[in-house]
């Protein structure tokens, strides 16, 4: 057998253990097809709903996306979930023969960087949050540039007083990282179990987890609402 | 300064930072920030950050201020503020323990909860560069390169109804029966010279006495178009009348009126023998 | 075997034939990944030569796009060759996927109904009796729009010098209208009911009776017959 059809024949058992996962159930072939194309033409990644909806009735979107991850696992392209969507990327170990010689277009400031990764882990946040973990007051301009390049989002103001806007990330983050969700952020877990992200400032036994959902004490986001004063942090209070 | 810190920090310098908040703030070049500073200070004790020194801690960062203070420069209100801050936790840990004024922390909880904020920024920054340090869209990995865009093909319907089809063969129709040149509406007036040439053309048939009602023309009927008739007949008569060439006589108001050829005698009908009345 | 595993392995299958017309030569897998991948990526169709830049000096650029080629063939994305350049489509009999439809509702231009009420009243007619009853000459467009939305065909030639076509409507435009039949258009009575005509129509104002017969001095339609010169209608000829 050649070394071709024989990486092939690998793909093929990968998919007969997906198949026999599914218990008899079978990605129907043409589905697979459609999902394909579909998927490789959208510059987009595409949802199940959306996948469904170009689909026949009643087709199995989640199996068939489940044996085309398969099939493409080891492939030069691969099938990637982003933002709860799916997409096809180039296999990252072939980065070194793809990656343009363009300059990283903004070369984000260390503070940039450092309160981008304070918004996604701890979302929802305030601005005296991140400048209580950063130990100092935050520049207009991070802030700014972060939301420019659509990385992080206004989500909701906080039920204390002042009533604070909450910031969180968008979907555009999740893609742009190759993240599945919030919840698949690296590091998360070990975050947690040092207790890092307990409510600032530690308030007790909760240990919240990075949410796109509002928060308990959070209202959503109404840019109607007239602004209120929002002093910088109090660095002695901490 | 110790040498170690000479080490680190004697090339530091003092920036204005321009177009920012803090544009009227000197910034300690290279610092994010007080916390930032004692954060590096404690690694540079090269022993876990949760087992720091804080009254060691404490001292450097007082030291390093003072150098800056040496090196005539200005620093931001928050490294003073931390100072300050520090110079207050140095003096309780050094004292034996004890509640502090109003339930205030010992000063060993101040400790560790400072001890723990730095362990949470080194946490944060850690991340952000795990974070950074992922695959990226467009820089390590690539999405489809000539995406191939959904075609829009349009449905159309027509809304065009029976009743539309019907109204532009009937005004299509209309307007090519109606000539091409504009032809403005006539008004249904039959015009006195008209009618007196149709009275005078009619002046050798009529016999003896006739009513006026008789003489309108048969095409003329109805409404308005009746009325025109009758007024313009009459008009017409009368002007003959003045010219003698026909004669008219009425009864009485409203009743008819008849009309007879100039050149006939001038005997005048009785009202029975009047025809038609 | 499940019938993804079939589909798979009958690719396997074809690798093996178009290997094996290579003489045991074989595509190197990782090549394939790579060439794979660079298509993926690309913005524009790839030659060998530009592959071959990519990949590692030797590497058999054309007996991976054969292989290539051979793996994608009855997938949902094939690769195709245009001009000696290679790019990944999406499979041609998948292009309905990409078709998204869009309704769109219209009206038809003054003169295209009122060219449709005439031949729906005058057929059989020639483009010169339409503007002659019109009145005025008729844009090309006009017969044009009402073939191309289907409510008008040419049904044959009428029996006179030039043998000019013939239009009449078809079962799409009886559809449209809701009638029975084109006997059913109202007549001069109807229409004057309908308050479509003034009571007392100008002289000379017929409506004639619409019939699918064939004219009496008309011929059917034969596509094939060789076009005579059809200079537009004598208006003074009707």
């Amino acid at each position: 057998m050649s070394s071709v059809a024989k990486m092939i024949s690998e793909i093929e058992n990968q998919m007969d253990a997906e198949t026999e996962d599914k218990q008899g159930e079978v990605a129907n072939p043409e589905h697979l097809r459609m999902v394909e194309a579909l998927l490789f033409a959208a510059s987009e990644p595409l949802d199940q709903k959306a996948l469904s909806t170009s689909l026949p009735e009643g087709a199995d979107v989640a199996g068939v996306l489940k044996a085309l991850e398969a099939v493409y696992e080891k492939r030069g392209v691969n099938l990637c979930c982003v933002a709860g969507k799916y997409q096809f990327r180039t296999a990252s170990d072939l980065a070194f023969l793809l990656r343009k010689e363009q300059p990283e277009q903004k070369r984000l400031s260390k503070a940039a960087i450092e309160t981008l990764a304070i918004i996604s882990y701890h979302q929802p946040v305030t601005r005296a949050e991140i400048e209580d973990i950063r130990g100092v007051a935050m520049s207009k301009g991070t802030i700014d540039i972060l939301m420019e390049i659509g990385w992080i989002k206004i989500r909701g103001r906080k039920r204390t007083p002042g009533r604070p806007v909450t910031y969180g990330t968008t979907e555009a983050f999740l893609v742009q990282f190759g993240l599945e969700s919030i919840g698949h952020l690296p590091g998360l877990d070990e975050l947690k179990a040092a207790g890092f992200l307990e409510a600032i400032p530690p308030s007790g036994f909760d240990v919240p987890n990075p949410s796109d959902e509002l928060g308990a004490d959070e209202d959503p986001y109404d840019p109607n609402e007239p602004e209120m004063a929002t002093g910088s942090a109090n660095l002695d209070e901490a | 300064m110790s040498a170690e810190q000479a080490e680190n920090f004697g090339e530091f310098e003092a920036t204005a930072l321009a177009n920012d908040d803090e544009a009227l703030l000197i910034q300690v070049d290279g610092f994010e920030g007080p916390l930032d500073l004692l954060l590096t200070l404690a690694r540079n004790q090269k022993v876990d950050i949760a087992k720091i020194s804080i009254l060691k801690l404490a001292e450097q960062y007082l030291e390093f201020v003072e150098s800056a203070k040496k090196l005539n420069l200005e620093l931001a209100a928050d490294y003073l503020v931390m100072a300050a801050w520090l110079a207050y936790l140095k003096s309780r840990l050094i004292l034996p323990q004890e509640k502090g004024p109003d339930g205030e922390p010992t000063a060993d909880e101040m400790a560790t909860r400072l001890r723990w904020r730095l362990q949470r920024l080194d946490a944060m920054r850690a991340m952000s560069t795990r974070l950074m340090g992922r695959e990226r869209l467009d820089r390590d990995v690539f999405g489809r390169g000539d995406p191939e865009p959904v075609n829009v093909v349009k449905l159309r319907t027509y809304k065009d109804t029976m009743y539309d089809l019907l109204t532009a063969y009937a005004t299509d129709r209309a307007r090519k029966l109606g000539g091409k040149a504009y032809r403005p509406q006539m008004a249904p007036v039959l015009a006195i010279e008209e009618a007196r040439e149709r009275l005078e053309r009619m002046l050798g048939k009529i016999s003896d006495w006739s009513a006026l009602t008789t003489l309108l023309p048969f095409e003329w009927t109805g409404g308005n178009r009746r009325r025109s008739a009758m007024a313009s007949t009459l008009l017409a008569a009368l002007e003959m009348a003045r010219d003698g060439k026909v004669q008219l006589q009425q009864a009485s108001p409203f009743a008819e009126i008849y009309v007879r050829d100039g050149q006939r005698g001038q005997d005048i009908p009785s009202e029975a023998s009047a025809p038609g009345a």
